[in-house]
């Protein structure tokens, strides 16, 4: 039971907490995520892009460049542990 | 891990589970659309079939259905079909992955379906491959 | 105050799974247990982002009755819960997965060439064997 | 409706990025032609940077939307003058390591070329990624490409690689957990993603907490992805023990992206006096990089192996970087995005002769570098010329980044900081000579010679360094002599009309 770590860890742990105290409440239909950028995926969503689940309307086409990147990342895991545990070298 | 697994309700259980399992996966990818689910989560429940199947078959046989070379295949194709419906919305004249230039009534519709068919299958083939070596690593 | 604990009281727990899971990142030699904190470390803020997406009185971002013919009322905005944060924590979730996949393949090499998973032993070893 | 923008920025991310989803098949189907299908994507990538580089001087920012979807809805690309020049430098960069990597990896790696080429396309195509996106969770994703990339490249080492890769993947996934931290909590009182959009919400929000809290973790999140003074416990290991030509790939590129990301989102997301005054992050930022360029060139001089060197050496060269952008002035930007394009030169350069040294003589330790420059006459040139460029003499690019650091901060009065700068040179001079001069030295006196231990990764094979080893090395050290004689245009070109607004001239 390191108390260095259990310092910084607390202290990290206050300063995220002290962050957060300005949040909006959780759950506040005014909050700026709700007011600003989300309205227009939950109201033009169904009529742009005829599909009723707004997450994967957000997911596959607003947003699909992300999805992109998110499948790159699964595709370079799947490379990597290839990489990492076919080497043939015989270790010393 | 690889040693056939011994007691039978085990080998019985997952061979009768596994294609309800598949179908279910298989359903998420493609319902993605009205229900919640999408590419990741049911490529990721077909992975989890063929981990099943390796629990009650053990590793070889699982290997000669689905072999080291289809994963590789299954995870390269995938993605490169999604990517490849980016590059056909700018060879039809538009943005990357902009769909409403897709042949279709619906165009983004359709652009999405293809998009979470290709995730499901890139995201069965990199966990299933991820799987493979982890198991055959000695 | 009252209304304010009430809003803020899962921010409170999130940053403790967070603490809980930096510590064990950073406090533990046991290289397994490093991994563990590191997803603990992971979920939590993928918990948080999500909590961010909840609205009251809210149902989740999907239209039913999309198909009969006369189709949904307008759909007002404060009906439906913020589909974004959901849709960037699927990224967070499946980039947490690949560094786990990765993270494990290493520790399986490092454990075969080195025999221990425990940091200050291997140090020693790495530092013998040169 | 479908607006049709020129699709250059996009084509220099997909095409390396699409290479790599196909070289599995191509592996599978014939193996001898993955090599020249992955130069062609690299080289096709830097053709494309050249084109959007001339189109960017003449006709300012370029903006890409992903799927037609303006922003803050959509991803956009956001391509201004430093984007273009570190799309260059990244693409430059990539393309030269991988020419080298051939030969040198053929033996690390003995079957898995495949794979290999794959990740390193995927990491080609992640670094444009995170320089071209102007989205902050788009950001996030690239970084975490770039960096699962970079963990599976540095295993490969082989020894005791696996160890710093296993410390490498633990701190990088700590330093992306808290820029996803600072993300989320910039979008709970903002609610936008797109960096343009919040550069517009933020000024009415610098006093709220969560925005000085989420920039607080942005910077140390980055900082760790930089390996800046208190956090570069993993840098060490990781750039010593990977293969040479994955030393200089990571070291030309990774922490030079992400000190790019930090001043990106420090000057054009945030307003600079809001790290000036409101947070003191500028004078943190140059007192963590004065102490890393003193601590890293000290630790340097103690080190006998050259990759480990050279490894705090770059400890000591991210304090430059970072000291300009600490400094927040005009001069001081300059010459730290000077210094980044520098230092990526020379350092990949570096690693490069490293690994050349041991390809043909096997050999890691600097006293048993004699007589070098008779055998390898090239290798030893390439050195030195970087090796004058790290000390700063007055033809290569490092004099001028120097002078640049040195004006920035006098214009800033920090007297502290321009003797840290001279110190930290005179400290660089000390380690740098000390291997030129064993490689000069004859090999007369070879009583004292010390037994040459084998390299651990087994890299060696005796023969003479083959051209495309050689040609790369000796393009990158012409390039720190050629930026050194044309920094002008560098700077009047790509870093001035990109100097912030804020920033006091």
């Amino acid at each position: 039971m390191n108390y260095l770590h259990l310092v910084v860890t607390s202290l990290t742990g206050l300063l995220l907490f002290l962050g957060s105290v300005d949040m909006p409440n959780t759950g506040d239909p005014k909050s700026a995520p709700a007011v600003h950028v989300s309205p227009r995926y939950i109201e033009d969503s169904l009529e742009e892009t005829a599909v009723p689940n707004m997450v994967t309307a957000v997911l596959a086409d607003y947003r699909g460049f992300d999805t992109l990147g998110e499948a790159a990342v699964v595709f370079t895991g799947a490379m990597a542990v290839l990489l990492i545990l076919r080497t043939r070298r015989e270790e010393q | 891990m690889k040693d056939v697994a011994t007691s039978t309700i085990v080998k019985v259980v997952c061979r009768r589970l596994v294609p309800f399992v598949q179908i279910f996966g298989l359903y998420v990818i493609m319902h993605g659309h009205s229900s919640p689910g999408g590419g990741f989560q049911g490529g990721v429940i077909l992975a989890s079939s063929f981990m099943l199947l390796v629990l009650s078959d053990g590793l070889e046989t699982v290997q000669r259905r689905f072999s080291v070379a289809m994963v590789t295949i299954a995870t390269s194709t995938g993605v490169l079909l999604y990517a490849g419906v980016g590059v056909l919305c700018l060879l039809l004249g538009a943005n990357y992955l902009d769909y409403s230039v897709l042949p279709s009534a619906e165009p983004r519709s359709l652009g999405m379906l293809v998009i979470e068919v290709g995730v499901g299958i890139t995201v069965t083939g990199a966990l299933v491959s991820i799987f493979y070596d982890l198991l055959s690593f000695e | 105050m009252l209304d304010f604990i009430i809003g803020h009281f899962n921010n409170a727990t999130y940053i403790m799974l967070m603490m809980i899971g930096f510590y064990a990142m950073t406090g533990k030699t046991n290289l397994v247990k490093k991994l563990v904190g590191m997803n603990i470390f992971q979920w939590s803020i993928i918990l948080f982002v999500v909590s961010l997406s909840a609205k009251r009185g809210a149902t989740i971002p999907i239209v039913f009755g999309s198909h009969n013919p006369g189709g949904p009322a307008h759909l007002d905005a404060s009906n439906y819960v913020n589909p974004l944060p959901h849709v960037l924590m699927l990224t967070a979730i499946v980039v947490g997965v690949a560094t786990t996949g990765v993270a494990l393949a290493l520790l399986l090499r490092i454990y075969k060439k080195y025999g221990t998973l425990d940091e200050n032993e291997l140090l020693k070893r790495a530092r013998s064997s040169g | 409706m479908n607006i049709h923008q020129s699709a250059t920025p996009i084509l220099i991310v997909i095409v390396p990025l699409i290479t790599s989803f196909v070289l599995p098949i191509l592996g599978l189907w014939n193996r001898r032609l993955v090599f020249p299908v992955a130069l062609c994507a690299l080289s096709c990538s830097f053709g494309l940077a050249l084109v959007l580089a001339r189109r960017v001087l003449n006709t300012g920012p370029v903006q890409y939307f992903m799927g037609g979807w303006e922003p803050p809805w959509g991803i956009a690309f956001h391509i201004d003058h430093l984007a273009a020049l570190m799309l260059l430098l990244l693409t430059f960069v990539t393309l030269l390591v991988g020419i080298y990597s051939k030969k040198s990896i053929v033996k690390e790696v003995p079957d898995q070329e495949v794979p290999f080429y794959s990740v390193y396309l995927i990491l080609a195509s992640g670094l444009t990624g995170l320089v071209s996106t102007a989205d902050m969770f788009n950001l996030y994703v690239f970084l975490e490409i770039t960096s699962l990339s970079c963990y599976a490249l540095v295993s490969l080492g082989g020894g005791v690689a696996v160890v710093s890769a296993f410390r490498y993947v633990i701190l990088g996934t700590v330093g992306a957990a808290f820029y996803l931290l600072s993300v989320g909590y910039l979008y709970s009182v903002t609610g936008s993603l797109n960096m343009a959009d919040l550069a517009r919400l933020l000024p009415s929000l610098y006093e709220s907490n969560a925005v000085l809290v989420g920039f607080a973790f942005f910077v140390i999140g980055i900082s760790l992805k930089m390996a800046l003074f208190p956090m570069h416990a993993w840098l060490p290991g990781a750039y010593s023990n990977a293969p040479s030509a994955v030393s200089a790939l990571i070291a030309g590129t990774t922490t030079k992206v992400a000190a790019y990301v930090l001043a990106r989102v420090m000057f054009f997301v945030f307003e600079p006096s809001f790290s000036i005054d409101t947070l003191p992050v500028t004078t943190v930022l140059s007192w963590m990089a004065a102490i890393a360029m003193i601590l890293g060139s000290v630790m340097a001089i103690a080190q006998s192996d050259l990759k480990r060197m050279l490894a705090y050496s770059s400890i000591a060269q991210i304090g430059y970087i970072v000291l300009g952008i600490g400094l927040a002035n005009g001069m001081g930007f300059t010459g730290g995005i000077l210094h980044l394009v520098n230092h990526a030169f020379m350092k990949s350069c570096l690693f490069l002769v490293a690994g050349a040294i041991v390809y043909q003589t096997g050999r890691r330790d600097i006293r048993s570098f004699r007589n070098l420059s008779s055998t390898m006459p090239w290798t030893t040139a390439a050195f030195t010329i970087c090796a004058f460029g790290m000390i700063g003499l007055p033809p290569t690019g490092g004099f001028f980044s120097k002078v640049y650091l040195i004006l920035g901060a006098i214009d800033g009065e920090h007297w502290v900081l321009v003797g840290v700068i001279l110190v930290s040179s005179v400290l660089a001079l000390g380690y740098l000579a000390n291997v030129i001069r064993y490689m000069y030295l004859p090999a007369a006196e070879n009583e004292l010679d010390e037994k040459v231990e084998e390299s651990p990764q087994g890299e060696s094979n005796g023969e003479p360094v083959p051209l495309t080893m050689l040609i790369p090395m000796l393009i990158l050290a012409s390039g720190v002599i050629l930026l050194g004689l044309f920094n002008g245009v560098v700077i009047s070109q790509f870093i001035d009309p990109a100097i912030p607004i804020g920033l006091p001239r």
